[in-house]
């Protein structure tokens, strides 16, 4: 109860404090003290839990948090329509009218009253997401702190508004914990609405015409989610007399009265996990300062629809419901990764990845079986620490060659080594062997046979090739050693550095852990939730193959120095057709110059280019979604 | 114990017998074009010339890699012959390939970089198969073990057939084999100079070509495990599929243009839908 | 034992010759002369190669592309001048644009006579190239 | 539009002989006019020099003092302008080519007395 | 958002049996646009009539090239005839006629080999080269040499091909049809060679016309000129229609040269029939005054010959123009748009010969 | 054969001349240069079928012509030559190599020294 209430509130009181904190060394002194006692409390938190844990409820009737929520609630309904109104978009003010609205309606009229409502619920989940959301969320705070300093140097045009950049940092922390506690639909909603808010905020922080643009389609994008989401209290209170998320699961697949509500969560999950046909937002989201971008794409934010969704997955299973979900993930698998393919912005690609990964997760959730469950949590675990990862390394990029764009990485390798290998790693952990991304989709793969869904096979074998190519050609990119290239600086110092390192190190250690994680929490909380004792996924034969493939990774480059293979080779220039001017770089052109030579990356524009796939599959998803919400809706009433 | 004794076996005669099969190769290929050809064993002679010519390089990074590429390769011939995981089988192949395209383009040469990107192309080309491969025998025989696999009752070809000829498909590509030798070839005159190996030289090369034939091997002992089963005249059966198979290779190689990488990535993805996942269909059908 | 002559990989650059010599040697890979009988692969890159055949003479312009191929082949290398052009400019000596044949700018080990050079005498040249590279791939052993 | 239409061809190849020469292993038989190398019968040479002239190349070198004939075969280019050109016909084409050699040399031909 | 690769591609380059360097921008493997530059086999050669008479500028003007070297020769010495008004005994200008059209083969012959090569068809190249050293083994028996022939002199020929090796001859060739056929069937018919050759590199009628597009550059884009029809050599007294194709494409420049392989044996099979018996040369008296532009098919399309006399047995100028350079714009304008990999093949289908084209 | 006739024409003439034969349909076939006493000759070659003419320029060695380039596209070529082997001044080239189209050693070998 204590480390519960102390998650929630800290990161509060740290805003608040940041709020009315003087001075960057201020700041920066409160960022990093807050964030080493929020991810020393989750980490305590999270061992102490680690091998046994009954599921615990907490916070019965807490009338005057109710009314608290109601309130705040009120005020940033008032807030958005103002906005609404002032930027001409009323749309945005009426999502924001009705989804309150409907909340206000239930809880003033008391129907909102349900029997014995815990509203906190804490098992094992729980501690994953939250350690997820402390450990990953903190690392990008202390990022911040040291980038929003370079990102303001760099860039004179904006205002600095760190004022309120870093409180709200603090407050979407403290929402996901919010999200992940909840049990009381009420409290899930409001802090999910929290979520939306801080996002909406925090994507238009330069206040430009596109952030404000693209704050404002995050914005409804979400808020529709939103209303479905309120639809959906409104009916479990009104048919099924309860709030609480943990009952509502606990009624089975079957239950026909369930239907309509799960629909209806689904549907706002996918808007949060910024699913085809709702993923323009997250797109959209890029042009906030780098860490606002990490957050919202590895521990949070879209995570919070992945994470309702596999508690919702066992009402999931052989259901429409579930094959609307699995659709939407795997097809938004296939469509994001083959999008990615054909972008050059080093933030896009990660955007249409996070997409493409979420929806490989949100179909693992739709299966509803537990080994589907099993990958989309592991994929959760690993994919928030790697895009993380490689969100903030992207940024350090960012500032110290003054460029995102993959093209300008090119010789990375070569002109700030550091970065390059941190980069690398990130990469790796994304989609390679034997990295966790991709022992989790070897699960995924297996669920997908065992639960035979031709369409998700299709989905995956196009899907992963799609990855394997934007991913590998990146990487080939940060390799190349571009001889007597300027060295630039590694911009990235003190706690940009540490977060970093720290990820790679958090990579490298859950790859080798991951066993015993998925031992000790991921299997004890599907067991729960399926309702009996599951076996291992993975044989060990299996994870000591993979922990013996990630070992040779790291031996072959001591291996080498062994060999002295380095020493016994000798440079030379590099085959430009016999016209190579001697630094590897240049070659005479036709007309007697020296010409630069220059190397692009394939983005294959008219086979995959966005002008060519994005609108077909928004259209595609969106009849998707119609077809199955009329089947599955018209077979509940 | 059978496992660990067929594990060596491999590491040790896999070079053997792709370097045999890459002499029989040149010289049947030879032979079509109504030439002579070079000794059964000039393979051998090529690479213990290339392990004595001096080590050049463009970028020190490239011995790294290359000799990645080399291990992972070796690695997962190890794990198939030890009646491994098929599927993690086919995910260390795509790390030795990605160590094979780092490699290239580490060296920042046109060529060579251009060549890794075609490389990529076909392996985007290639992967669905290959996941439809190992997802056709985890369905027909219940296991991603190759150790489980032939020891089936029937053949995997018996509900694979499709998969089996998708899996032929892309062999071409593996092989390097015209129409589909886009990123590098065993012929010169070709538009990308020597494509991905263009920058190895000597020594380096000389790995690559080792760890070609280690991978040979290996694609061709997934060819067999479609056949074997638990009988042992299933094994002959193999043997005897795996040379024809490698002949129509042959064939294939001489009788066709090399085609762009359009049609190469098309023709794979419709053949790797059109056989493989209706195969999977019907297989789903069946069960 | 030294395999250096047993797989010979050529590279061949066209200098500023007539085309005679070249579909001289091209037809040396061709069927009626085969030279794969002894190893022989046209590699088309400086990097694979261990014998550089060069046909015509060199002028200004082809200097530093002849150069710098000889430079990226990895030792032991041969070089083989074919043709009268490339032995000593040919019959285009005296043009204002040939400085000469190969030995101007590279040291040739082997020079193939004839204009244009027959094939039988571009195998000649090339098996008495190999006989030389062995011999230096020794050299090179024993002064490692 | 087939597809493999050269396979008939190659199968072809396959089960017939190689069209491959022999050569080195088996001397080549040249026709009959075939332009080798230039040869000449110095004892009729009257060291005119018309040849020497007349050569495109000119890598004959006549000197009417010593009585010496000299050729650099590796400059010659087989056009047998000298042979159609000297007046005692003492020069003539021999179907063999100059071997290739580590150096280049330049044959000298002395009338003896 | 796709990047442009600039990349060398030449001189040293395995597709390019002689050098010539582009610059290429690609953008994935699209190629955006080409800058050509020669002169890597730049030799200066026509300033050599300075040095040599204009008897013995036959011996260079057959090394203007190796691959069509025989009507380099011819065409020079049909050039100095005319200024000189030298006619030439019918046998020559028949001779001189079969062997420029077994020239046109083994050039075609040889082209079709390194096209097949360029887009990855060894077989096929090594089955080209196969046949053609048949032709090759023809120049040999008659010439005395493989590439470089020597048998033009100013006023006629130097050897005699008798009626046995004509028969001879005719036989090969009637026998060489069946391989030829096999050949053209894969190059024409094969569903891989079409997908490298159908729609790629098209040159329309106009732009042919307009870049002066020559040989079967210009008549597979529907230009119907052949130089031989203005009757130089034997022409004139044998019967052949002029072989066009009206698409454009590499596929049609294929198709116009393997029908020209077939046509000239043909030609030669008439010119065999048709041969008169008379002396083979004629004993050239003078030297060449005033100028003549001689204009000659070549393999590759209209060569030029323009020699200018002034008296002397020196020449004031000689000047080659020849196709491969005519054709260069058109090469420039096909390329453009083209993928990577169809650079080989295109550069290929004009045939580029650059020793002709640098001299 | 057909006749070939030469006309010579002024220099400013020229490109008014070329245009007019550009509208008859002619094409170009080749430029050529040939130095005579202390001028140029400079060769135009244009043919339509197998008709065949040239018109001739005379200039002085230090003249400038106008480049046909933008007439015809092809010229760009041959007058890069010339510039090249002649040191003719070209005007208003569309691609102009700057005297780098064959990168001579010894520069403008035809010129008068
Ligand atoms: N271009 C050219 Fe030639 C031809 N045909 C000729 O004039 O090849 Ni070498
Ligand atoms: S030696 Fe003769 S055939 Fe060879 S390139 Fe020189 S001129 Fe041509
Ligand atoms: S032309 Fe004949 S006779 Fe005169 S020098 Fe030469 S070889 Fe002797
Ligand atoms: S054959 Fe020709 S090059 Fe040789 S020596 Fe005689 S004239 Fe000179």
């Amino acid at each position: 109860m204590y480390f519960v209430s102390f998650l929630l509130l800290f990161p509060v009181l740290t805003a608040v404090l940041l709020f009315f904190a003087k001075g960057y060394l201020a700041k920066k002194i409160i960022v990093i003290t807050s964030s080493v006692v929020i991810s020393g409390m989750a980490l305590i938190f999270a061992t102490m839990n680690f091998f046994t844990l009954s599921n615990r409820f907490y916070i019965k009737d807490a009338e005057f948090v109710n009314i608290l929520f109601l309130i705040i609630e009120f005020v940033i309904m008032c807030y958005l329509i103002y906005l609404g109104i002032r930027f001409k978009k009323y749309y945005v003010s009426l999502l924001s009218l009705v989804q309150s609205g409907i909340l206000f309606w239930l809880e003033l009229s008391g129907q909102a009253k349900t029997e014995h409502s815990f509203n906190i619920y804490i098992d094992k989940f729980a501690i994953i997401m939250c350690s997820i959301i402390a450990v990953i969320g903190c690392l990008i705070c202390v990022y911040a702190v040291g980038y929003m300093k370079s990102y303001h140097q760099h860039h004179k045009e904006y205002k600095d508004r760190t004022t309120l950049f870093f409180p709200l940092l603090f407050l979407f922390i403290s929402a996901m914990f919010g999200i992940v506690f909840s049990d009381n639909l009420i409290w899930l909603f409001f802090f999910w609405e929290i979520t939306t808010f801080c996002s909406f905020l925090l994507i238009g922080y330069t206040k430009t015409k596109e952030a404000v643009t693209n704050s404002f389609r995050a914005l409804w994008m979400n808020l529709i989610g939103g209303l479905c989401f309120a639809v959906a209290i409104a009916y479990c209170a009104l048919k099924l007399h309860t709030l609480s998320l943990h009952t509502i699961v606990h009624m089975g697949a079957g239950a026909q009265a369930v239907t309509i509500p799960v629909f209806l969560l689904c549907i706002a999950c996918l808007t949060k996990s910024a699913q085809l046909p709702f993923s323009k937002w997250l797109l959209g989201a890029m042009v906030a300062p780098t860490p606002t971008s990490a957050l919202l794409h590895s521990a949070t934010m879209v995570k919070a629809g992945a994470y309702l969704l596999i508690r919702l997955s066992p009402l999931l299973a052989h259901t429409v419901a579930g094959a609307l979900v699995t659709t939407i993930g795997g097809f938004t698998f296939l469509a994001t990764s083959l999008l990615a393919i054909s972008q050059s912005d080093g933030k896009k690609v990660l955007a249409y990845s996070t997409i493409a990964n979420l929806g490989l997760i949100i179909a693992c959730a739709g299966i509803g079986m537990y080994e589907a469950v099993w990958a989309a949590m592991l994929l959760i675990l690993f994919h928030a620490v790697s895009k993380s990862l490689m969100f903030l390394s992207v940024g350090a990029v960012e500032n110290s060659i003054g460029s995102r764009n993959i093209e300008d990485m090119h010789g990375l390798i070569v002109k700030v080594p550091a970065l390059a290998f941190v980069m690398l790693i990130g990469i790796a952990g994304m989609f390679l062997a034997p990295f966790g991304m991709l022992i989790s989709k070897w699960a995924a793969l297996k669920a997908f046979i065992d639960s035979n869904s031709i369409l998700l096979i299709i989905f995956l074998v196009y899907g992963s090739a799609a990855t394997l190519f934007y991913w590998t050609k990146w990487l080939s990119k940060l390799v190349a050693g571009v001889h007597h290239s300027e060295r630039k600086d590694n911009q990235a110092k003190g706690c940009e550095w540490f977060s970093l390192l720290a990820h790679s190190g958090i990579m490298i250690f859950l790859c080798l852990s991951f066993p015993t994680i998925s031992r000790h929490l991921i299997e004890p909380f599907l067991s729960e939730i399926f309702g009996y004792k599951i076996s291992s996924i993975i044989g060990d034969g299996n994870i000591q193959i993979m922990t013996f493939m990630l070992c040779m990774i790291f031996i072959l480059p001591f291996g080498i120095r062994v060999l002295t293979l380095d020493k016994t080779s000798k440079q030379k220039s590099s085959y430009m057709c016999g016209i190579n001017t001697g630094d590897d770089r240049k070659f005479v052109d036709s007309l007697g110059e020296k010409k630069k030579m220059y190397l692009s990356n394939w983005y294959m524009e008219d086979l995959f280019g966005e002008k060519k796939i994005l609108l077909p599959s928004i259209i595609i998803a969106t009849v998707i979604i119609v077809v199955l919400l009329v089947i599955g809706i018209g077979g509940a009433l | 114990m059978i496992k660990i004794v067929s594990t060596v076996l491999y590491l040790v005669f896999a070079p053997v017998f792709g370097g045999l099969l890459a002499g029989v190769d040149r010289k049947i290929t030879a032979r079509m074009q109504g030439r002579k050809g070079p000794p059964i064993l000039q393979p051998f002679y090529d690479i213990f010339k290339l392990f004595s010519k001096e080590a050049i390089v463009v970028d020190h990074l490239q011995n790294l890699f290359v000799i990645g590429y080399l291990v992972f390769i070796i690695f997962t011939g190890c794990l198939f012959f030890y009646g491994g995981d098929l599927l993690l089988a086919f995910f260390a192949i795509t790390l030795a390939e990605i160590f094979l395209i780092m490699c290239a383009s580490s060296a920042n040469s046109a060529y060579s970089s251009m060549g890794s990107q075609r490389e990529l192309l076909q392996m985007m080309a290639y992967e669905p198969m290959i996941l439809i491969v190992a997802i056709g025998f985890y369905i027909a025989t219940g296991s991603f073990s190759v150790g489980e696999i032939i020891t089936s009752q029937t053949s995997a070809i018996a509900t694979t057939p499709g998969i089996f000829l998708g899996y032929l498909y892309i062999l071409t590509i593996k092989f390097r084999k015209s129409p589909f030798d886009l990123s590098t070839s065993h012929h010169a005159h070709q538009e990308m100079v020597k494509g991905l190996t263009v920058e190895l030289s000597g020594r380096t090369l000389g790995i690559t070509e080792l760890a070609h034939w280690y991978e040979n091997t290996f694609l061709i002992g997934i060819i067999a495990i479609f056949i074997i089963n638990a009988t042992w005249w299933s094994w002959i059966v193999a043997l005897a599929v795996c040379a024809l198979a490698y002949f129509m290779e042959i064939l294939i190689d001489n009788t066709y243009a090399r085609v762009k990488w359009k049609v190469l990535l098309n023709s794979s993805w419709i053949v790797a839908f059109g056989l493989g996942i209706l195969n999977l269909l019907a297989l789903y059908y069946i069960k | 034992m030294s395999f250096a002559s047993k797989s010979p990989w050529l590279i061949h650059y066209d200098g500023s010759s007539c085309n005679g010599c070249d579909i001289e040697v091209l037809a040396c890979l061709t069927p009626v002369y085969d030279v794969e009988r002894f190893g022989v692969i046209n590699t088309g890159n400086p990097k694979h190669a261990d014998i550089f055949l060069i046909t015509g003479g060199i002028n200004k312009q082809n200097e530093e592309v002849v150069k710098q191929i000889y430079d990226q082949m990895p030792s032991p290398k041969v070089v083989v001048a074919v043709g009268a052009c490339a032995c000593n400019g040919g019959i285009f000596k005296e043009c204002y644009n040939i400085m000469g044949g190969v030995d101007k700018v590279l040291p040739v080990d082997i020079y193939v006579s004839g204009c244009a050079a027959r094939p039988e005498a571009i195998i000649d040249g090339v098996v008495k190239a190999v006989a030389l590279l062995d011999e230096k791939s020794k050299s090179i052993s024993q002064g490692r | 539009m087939t597809i493999m239409n050269f396979t008939k061809t190659i199968l072809k190849n396959l089960f017939s002989k190689p069209a491959t020469t022999k050569y080195p292993f088996v001397k080549k038989e040249y026709p009959e006019g075939t332009r080798g190398k230039v040869e000449i019968d110095i004892d009729s040479c009257i060291f005119c020099g018309i040849c020497s002239r007349k050569c495109p190349p000119n890598v004959i070198e006549v000197n009417r003092e010593k009585k010496e004939w000299k050729i650099d075969p590796f400059g010659c280019i087989s056009c047998s302008a000298c042979v159609y050109a000297c007046p005692k016909k003492c020069l003539f084409m021999n179907q063999e080519y100059t071997a290739p050699a580590p150096q280049k040399t330049t044959n000298t031909f002395t009338k003896g007395e | 958002m796709s990047a442009r690769s600039i990349v060398p591609f030449g001189p040293q380059h395995p597709v390019l049996p002689e050098p010539i360097h582009l610059d290429l921008v690609l953008e994935d493997e699209t190629v955006i646009e080409a800058i050509p530059s020669i002169g890597f086999v730049h030799r200066g050669l026509e300033k050599l009539v300075e040095k040599k008479d204009f008897q013995d500028y036959v011996y260079v003007a057959e090394r203007i090239c190796g691959i069509c070297s025989f009507i380099h020769g011819m065409g020079y010495c049909s050039a100095i005839e005319s200024t000189m008004g030298i006619e030439v005994p019918r046998r020559a200008e028949y001779l001189r006629t079969i062997w420029g059209e077994m020239s046109r083969i083994h050039s075609h012959l040889l082209w079709l080999g390194l096209l097949a090569d360029a887009f990855g068809f060894e077989s096929l190249f090594m089955q080209s080269w196969k046949l053609r050293e048949k032709i090759l083994d023809m120049f040999e028996m008659t010439t005395g040499g493989r590439v470089i022939f020597s048998v033009n002199q100013i006023g006629g020929v130097k050897r005699d091909m008798d009626s046995d090796t004509l028969k001879l001859f005719i036989k090969i060739f009637d026998d060489m049809k069946k391989e030829l056929t096999a050949l053209t069937k894969a190059f024409l018919n094969d569903y891989s060679v079409n997908t490298r050759l159908k729609g790629v590199g098209i040159l329309t009628k106009e732009k042919a016309h307009e870049l002066g597009a020559v040989g079967p550059m210009m008549r597979s884009s529907g230009i119907e000129i052949d130089t031989r029809k203005l009757g130089y050599s034997a022409y004139n007294e044998l019967d052949f229609q002029v072989i066009t194709s009206p698409v454009g494409d590499s596929y049609a420049r294929t198709e116009v040269r393997i029908n020209e392989i077939f046509q000239s044996i043909e030609i030669i099979r008439q010119a065999a029939q048709k041969i008169p018996d008379t002396e083979l040369s004629l004993v050239v008296k003078g030297f060449p005054s005033g100028e003549y532009f001689m204009r000659a098919e070549q393999p590759r399309g209209e060569a030029i010959y323009y020699v200018k006399g002034n008296g002397t047995k020196f020449l004031d100028r000689v000047r080659v123009r020849t196709p491969t350079f005519a054709n260069l714009p058109s090469m420039l304008e096909v390329l453009k748009g083209c993928q990577l990999a169809d650079v080989p093949t295109l550069i290929l289908t004009i045939d580029p010969c650059i020793s002709c084209t640098e001299r | 054969m057909t006749t070939q006739s030469i006309t010579t024409i002024s220099n400013e003439n020229l490109i008014s001349e070329v245009i007019k034969l550009k509208d008859e349909g002619y094409r170009l076939v080749q430029i050529c240069a040939t130095t005579v006493n202390s001028e140029y000759e400079i060769t135009y070659s244009f043919a339509l079928d197998y008709e065949f003419l040239c018109i001739r320029l005379m200039i002085p060695e230090e003249a400038e012509i106008m480049s046909i380039s933008q007439v015809f596209a092809p010229a760009f070529l041959y007058e890069n030559e010339m510039k090249d082997l002649f040191g003719i001044k070209i005007n208003a080239l569309s691609l102009d190599y700057q005297g780098n189209f064959y990168r001579l050693e010894q520069k403008t070998p035809y010129k008068n020294q």
